[in-house]
């Protein structure tokens, strides 16, 4: 990359002589290395998926998240630094809290990404921070349905259907691109999500991995939960399932 | 040993998306004498390698009680370790003070991460240059984690930091499995033959390692150097019967001394 | 007499919030005293905090002012930060949350009501305190001790829009006939998906009750024609 | 608005002390030392609960009972507790009990403002193994002494240790230690009878005494039951 | 007519504060007792629906026994306002406690003692939260019941009342309550209190609620009114036999 | 070791590729300048001597300290600088001061040290009262408590040793590996003196005179040597 040597490059707060500001992007390289994250809106709620990358054996499952409730109805998926994620999830908790304690109800989905994003942007604007080395995709459930928000180091934050970040981000777009979302339930989503999430992970490149899955919907009386045992069950077996059939292709 | 211009601050990105400072941290760990946990369903063992200074002075302390159902080791800056164990301490103690009851390991685990995490963060921080090990039992069961510098953790079956650990891992890998159903006997065993695995050669004495467990109705507590010195001694009674398995574990230690402490990110 | 001329305003009150079948009605009388004396006879006490969210304030008039005029600040905030109007309930609770935080501080007792598209009508109760109740009906403010038993007797579930409004104001006039903080006339609101109307019934045109007069504009009326030619 | 001056006057006010009754008692002797304490905790007339527990561990060798305001007890327990745990954790030992003794006393006296409503007695051993025990008011003064009474009791119990006990003159030469002549059953027997007595005549005491011998094997604990009205 | 005004009695003999009156605050909002027992299963309260505005009842409806997380029962007397508040705490602290979602969670021990910090830490301010609690509770097969007054005096019992219950139920509860009582009977036993409460309390009313927590959870019953008694041959005629009396 | 660390030495909270803190390790550099003192317990007390590096005939030797005492049961000897060794034992009286007072109880050795190391380590938490540099000083610490004599060693990184003998300073290899031949738990106080004194002669470039080197014992209580007491330990030589 040009930028680099350059000197331009060095500080979150200087920009670039084309107007770029390279420390945000240099984060979001963290990001595009980390395992794949993805969210997909169905038509009853929100399912999150995280390829969660294992670096020892010895590691024990479940250890280690990358999904993490934020308030009763709303979850985050973190891809990039797990612990930059915690920061903003604990962020992302208090805000949630705080608008409840202050208004009596929930907080809305997109009120909450907006106020997730401004304080990921807010690392984007001091000498003495780093922007995050992650990004997250928060999916939420309130009075207006189900919503899908992803948020990325440099402080943007859109709705989407479906977002997927990290490495397998571009296959997975691809593959989510391709499913009936707004026709889909939730239950029928896990088993694409977890599909999708076997189909980009590279086992060439990477060790073992661990799928780590959890939604919102009418089904977990639109509280943001696991993925119950048995559906994330069936869930692997499919996507291993089609794993099978597509290497015998 | 010019790397780049990218690794004297913990706030710059390096272009490829790595924070050097913080990995340069996670070095500090390697440096540092070694240390070892594993558990089973109901205890967990901690064992650290001391090196004294010399023959007329004792030893650092490697492993500390944090509360009845917690304890740590560390292995890097002994010094940052200290600041850690401190505010573990606190945290605990303000827990039960407000709750009357332990606070759950795994939670503790996550605010001490958090709190690594803001060190990697600030220009005018820098990253702890300690890994814990961190022991404990809560409402399910015995847990052993690994906080490091980056602000990360992760839970284990068995788990080796600082210098030479990787011999230890290899042996710790090859057994691990069996681990959560042994009893406390078996596990305080495999933690002394892991400590062994990396003195590479030197003798095993309870002069040179400590060895502490917390367990189900068993209060954290280091074992006292007599214990420690006749499990030792029945180990070597047994491995004079049986010399085989140490070879194997010497040599694959030789092959794969690659930079396998839990990564900074995936 | 201690005429106490210098306390501050006080509405002694008759307030009232009633859901009907499609939305709510909230009534009030119009008298704010300075001590003995009537300061205004015909103030307004229930005031707008947004299109659709109307406040009925009772007790201190200057601190009920301030509660309404925080909330509406507030209001105005959320409304745009959210880019759909407030809900009933978020506007209760934070006039709750100003009531609770400030109890020591204020003494108003207020009534909210209004209708938004997730609750429909709705009335919330904030006497002194900061407790926060909703209900079907809620009475405040001094002339509310004449009304319980009243209501108890009176009010119905799903009521139309004229009986709901007949209950209110026939409420708020036996109130002002016994209760002395209480007086001049009677306005109403009604809230509900079709937006607000208000209505204002002057003293004269309330009903009498036990023991009042029909009005006149002088004994003179009154009295059989001319006694003596 | 007159429901306000009703609900005024109810509760005209607050007290943020109460006191929970009770009494408690230690002795010292050579090698061990007793500390007992009711089990009745009651305000005003009534009886909070019958099951109590007055005494609390706060080392290997110190026990501490207290009477008072339980809220506060609870209070300085946690907070000697933090303190002993924060100790062992700095200096790799348990606290002495005359180094506890040290602690309570500034403990209470930092707060010699808004006191801890306590009325203590710590016993336990030093470091020599003898018995000790250390009587405190509510804001800190102590003294070692060889026995003592604290507590809604504690009228009725001091003479009749003076009498049985004697502590000897402080102004004797040489200085004669103030521990008590009697054997550690003799001391058990003693306290057994003192609170049976207490109990009697003392509406905060009874229901059941708890007795706690700490001597060089360790710690026992004992119950014997008192009148329950 | 007030009969009975006496505060209980205050035996504080420590030094009397001189506060500042603007700290000082009255209950406005008040609701009566709440009484809760141990049974076989695990805990039952009971609490009515009222909630009174000096001596008028303002509200009927209000209801004062609420869960607090999968394990706990929390009853409450006193200032409504605070005891919402409180609510909102231990939302947040339950909340809290389940995002974690780390298979820990806070029991009925752990709320009670976290209630009893906040309790006496308010009064320390001099700004009480003017309620008693009752917080009852089942995790892991121990049953658990304890109280707390409003300035932190606390302690667990086999069954424990607030306010006018201290007297007058607690009696009926030392010579009737029984560690293995079924469901039915921990009921009967709470109704008599109740009934006797109803009677004698003059913020008292016929519409109150039982709620039970056991291993399996929560369970809150809709009010209910209970039949009253007032067939006694004196009642109907009070000066029969006692002529010239009142 | 002596490459190119430009990169990395300039802060005290950048670490090195190989993750160390050279701020800290050349603090330690700079004890191996500082005088020579040396520590040897027994079983009666603890000894320490000092060599006192008198600059110029016009210095008042008595007024170069050396050797501080912390407590009554507790002094410290010192190289590096020497003024940082003054705010560490300041701190130190302070903390064993607040021991007394809390707890009615002296305070024990290794309590002690330990609160001077975590003193020491305070530079770099990047708390508000933290230090832009680490103490360039080391400590011995004797002291007598409820476990009998002992005797500690600190560095600038807030490590401590606990140890039977140790010397620090310019002379320090010299004289540990001197100590290491000449010491056995079973001396006499009056042994640990002369051996000291005999060492400290060793490594020092001058004739060892009342003047230029101080001596303290702790057995059990501090109490740091007249020049006549100096000088028949010299006598004894």
């Amino acid at each position: 990359m040009s930028s680099i040597g350059t000197g331009y490059d060095l500080s979150v707060t200087t920009f670039s002589p084309d107007g770029r500001v390279f420390q945000i992007e240099y984060a979001a390289k963290a990001v595009d290395n980390s395992g794949t994250v993805i969210g997909i809106k169905c038509k009853d709620g929100i399912v999150l998926g995280v390829e969660k990358l294992v670096a020892s054996k010895m590691m024990l499952a479940g250890s280690n998240r990358r999904i993490h409730s934020v308030h009763r109805h709303s979850g985050m998926a973190v891809a990039g630094l797990a612990a930059d994620g915690r920061q903003i999830v604990a962020r992302a908790k208090s805000e949630a809290i705080n608008y409840e304690s202050v208004y009596g109800e929930p907080i809305p989905v997109k009120e909450l990404a907006e106020r997730v994003a401004s304080y990921v942007h807010l690392c984007t604007l001091y000498w003495w921070l780093r922007p995050f080395g992650c990004g997250v995709i928060l999916g939420g459930y309130d009075r207006e349905g189900p919503q899908l928000y992803m948020v990325e180091p440099s402080g943007v934050s859109y709705r989407y259907f479906g977002a997927a970040i990290g490495k397998g981000r571009q296959g997975a777009k691809t593959e989510i691109e391709k499913l009936k979302l707004s026709e889909m339930s939730c239950r029928e989503g896990v088993i694409e999500v977890a599909k999708i999430i076997y189909g980009v992970h590279d086992e060439a490149k990477d060790k073992a991995f661990e799928l780590e899955m959890s939604w919102i919907c009418d089904e977990s009386n639109r509280q943001h939960q696991k993925i119950p045992d048995d559906l994330l069950e069936a869930a692997k077996a499919a996507a291993k399932a089609a794993q099978d059939e597509m290497d015998a292709d | 040993m010019f790397r780049n211009q990218y690794d004297t601050d913990v706030t710059t990105w390096s272009p490829a998306g790595r924070l050097f400072q913080v990995e340069y941290a996670m070095e500090a760990v390697k440096q540092g004498s070694a240390a070892i946990g594993l558990r089973s369903s109901k205890h967990v063992v901690l064992a650290s390698v001391n090196k004294a200074a010399s023959e007329l002075s004792s030893h650092q302390r490697k492993i500390f009680k944090v509360d009845d159902h917690v304890g740590i080791a560390i292995a890097g800056l002994t010094a940052d370790g200290r600041v850690l164990s401190r505010y573990l301490r606190s945290e605990c103690i303000n827990h039960t003070f407000v709750y009357e009851s332990p606070l759950p390991v795994s939670r503790l685990v996550v605010q001490l991460a958090d709190k690594a995490q803001v060190c990697t963060q600030r220009s005018w921080k820098r990253p702890y240059g300690v890994g814990l090990l961190v022991a404990g039992l809560d409402e399910l069961g015995a847990h052993l984690y690994y906080n490091c510098p980056s602000g990360n953790y992760f839970e284990y079956q068995a788990f080796a930091i600082g210098s030479r650990s990787q011999a230890a891992k290899t042996y710790l890998e090859r057994k691990f499995e069996t681990f959560n159903d042994s009893s406390r006997e078996e596990l305080i065993k495999h933690g002394l033959l892991a400590v062994k695995e990396t003195l590479q050669g030197e003798k095993l004495t309870s002069s040179i390692c400590t060895v502490a467990i917390v367990g189900v109705d068993e209060p954290f507590h280091k074992l006292d150097l007599g214990t420690v010195q006749e499990l030792i001694d029945v180990l070597e009674a047994e491995e004079a019967g049986t010399s085989e398995p140490q070879r194997e574990g010497d040599q694959s230690a030789m092959q794969e001394d690659s930079p396998d402490v839990a990564p900074m990110d995936i | 007499m201690d005429l106490n001329l210098t306390a501050p305003h006080s509405m002694g009150t008759t307030i009232i919030g009633v859901t009907y079948k499609d939305g709510v009605v909230l009534g009030a009388d119009s008298r704010t005293s300075t001590g003995m004396y009537v300061a205004n006879r015909a103030s307004d006490k229930i005031t707008q905090l947004t299109d659709n969210v109307y406040l009925c304030r009772s007790g201190s008039a200057a601190d009920s002012q301030v509660v309404s005029d925080y909330v509406r600040y507030y209001l105005h905030q959320h409304t745009i930060q959210l880019g759909q109007p407030a809900t009933v309930k978020v506007t209760a609770n934070l006039i709750r949350l100003l009531s609770y935080q400030n109890k020591n501080m204020l003494e108003t007792g207020l009534i909210v009501g209004g209708w938004d598209q997730y609750g429909g009508g709705q009335i919330y109760s904030v006497p002194l305190g900061g407790t926060i109740v909703e209900q079907p009906f809620a009475i405040g403010g001094s002339g509310s001790s004449y009304l319980y038993g009243f209501f108890d007797q009176a009010w119905k579930k799903d009521l139309t829009e004229e009986a709901a409004e007949d209950l209110v104001k026939k409420a708020v006039s036996l109130a002002i006939a016994r209760d002395g903080a209480s007086g001049g006339v009677v306005r109403t609101v009604i809230i509900n998906k079709d937006g607000v109307k208000r209505r204002f019934f002057p003293g004269d045109a309330l009903p009498l009750w036990h023991e009042e007069l029909e009005p006149c504009n002088s004994l003179l009326d009154l009295l059989p024609e001319p006694m003596s030619t | 608005m007159a429901p306000v001056e009703a609900a005024t006057k109810q509760h005209a006010n607050w007290s943020p002390y109460d006191n929970n009754g009770g009494t408690v008692v230690a002795i010292a002797g050579g090698n061990y030392c007793v500390v007992a304490a009711d089990t009745r905790m009651s305000t005003g007339y009534s009886i909070l609960t019958r099951d109590y527990s007055k005494i609390c561990q706060l080392a290997d060798k110190s026990i501490m009972a207290s009477s008072g305001f339980q809220a506060d007890v609870k209070a300085l327990q946690k907070h000697l507790a933090a303190k002993h745990l924060i100790y062992q954790h700095q200096h790799n030992k348990q606290m002495s009990c005359p180094a506890m003794a040290q602690l309570l006393s500034n403990t209470l006296y930092y707060k010699r403002f808004f006191p801890y409503y306590a009325f203590n007695v710590l016993g336990g051993l030093d470091s020599e193994g003898k018995g000790c025990v250390f009587t405190y008011d509510a804001v800190g003064s102590y003294e070692r002494v060889g026995y003592s009474a604290q507590g809604s009791g504690a009228t009725l119990i001091t003479p009749v240790l003076d009498n049985q006990l004697k502590t000897p003159s402080p102004l004797l030469l040489p200085a004669k230690d103030a521990i008590t002549p009697l054997s550690e059953t003799e001391a058990v027997d003693m306290v057994k009878d003192v609170f049976a007595s207490a109990a009697e005549r003392d509406i905060y005491t009874g229901d059941r005494v708890e007795i706690v011998v700490v001597n060089s094997e360790g710690i026992r604990r004992e119950y014997v039951e008192l009148r329950k009205d | 007519m007030d009969s009975l005004a006496s505060d209980p009695v205050n035996q504080c003999t420590a030094t009397s504060f001189e506060m500042d009156s603007q700290r000082t605050q009255y209950p406005y909002v008040t609701g009566t007792s709440v009484i809760g027992v141990k049974y076989e299963d695990g805990i039952l309260m009971a609490a009515d629906t009222g909630a009174s505005y000096g001596s008028t009842l303002r509200y009927k409806s209000v209801e004062r026994i609420k869960p607090v997380g999968k394990h706990s029962l929390l009853g409450a007397s006193g200032e409504i306002s605070d005891f919402q508040e409180i609510l909102r705490y231990l939302d947040e602290l339950i909340l809290y406690d389940n995002m974690w979602d780390d298979g820990n969670s806070l029991g009925p021990k752990e709320v009670h003692s976290y209630l009893n910090r906040v309790m006496y830490n308010r009064r320390n301010k001099f700004n009480p939260l003017w309620n008693s609690l009752v917080l009852g509770g089942v995790k892991n097969g121990k049953k658990y019941l304890g109280m707390v007054s409003m300035i932190g005096v606390h302690f667990e019992d086999n069954h424990v009342a607030t306010g006018f219950g201290n007297h007058l139920a607690r009696p009926i509860l030392r010579d009737e309550w029984r560690e293995d009582m079924t469901f039915e009977e921990a009921v009967k036993l709470l109704e008599k209190c109740m009934l006797v409460l109803l009677y004698r309390d003059r913020s008292a009313i016929n519409k109150l609620q039982i709620a039970k927590i056991t291993e399996e959870g929560v369970t809150i019953m809709p009010p209910y009114a209970l039949k009253t008694f007032w067939g006694f041959s004196a009642f109907e005629n009070p000066t029969k036999g006692a002529e010239g009396s009142w | 070791m002596f490459l190119t660390r430009t990169e990395y030495d300039r802060g005290v909270n950048t670490f090195s590729p190989e993750g160390r803190l050279f701020q800290v390790e050349y603090a330690i550099e700079a004890i191996k300048l500082g005088s020579t003192a040396i520590g040897l317990k027994t079983k009666e007390g603890v000894v320490l001597a000092v060599e006192k590096r008198i600059t110029s005939p016009l210095l008042e030797p008595s007024s170069v300290e050396k050797i501080m005492e912390i407590d009554e049961h507790i002094g410290c000897a010192m190289s590096g600088l020497i003024a940082d060794a003054r705010t560490l034992v300041e701190h130190a009286r302070v903390e064993t001061q607040n021991h007394r007072f809390s707890y009615g109880e002296p305070m024990t050795v290794e309590s002690t040290t330990q609160a001077l190391c975590d003193l020491a380590l305070r530079f770099g938490e990047g708390d508000e009262e933290s230090m832009s540099r680490p103490f360039g000083v080391s400590l011995l610490i004797a002291g007598h408590d409820e476990n009998g004599p002992s005797l500690y060693y600190t560095d600038p990184s807030g490590t401590f040793w606990q140890c039977n003998a140790k010397a620090i300073g310019s002379g320090s290899e010299g004289a540990d590996s001197s100590l290491q031949e000449q010491y056995n738990k079973e001396i006499t106080l009056q042994e640990a003196e002369t051996i000291a004194l005999s060492i400290l002669k060793q490594v020092m470039e001058e004739k060892v005179t009342p003047n230029n080197v101080d001596i303290a014992k702790v057995a059990p209580t501090y109490q740091l040597y007249t020049p006549a007491e100096v000088e028949a330990v010299i006598n004894r030589l």
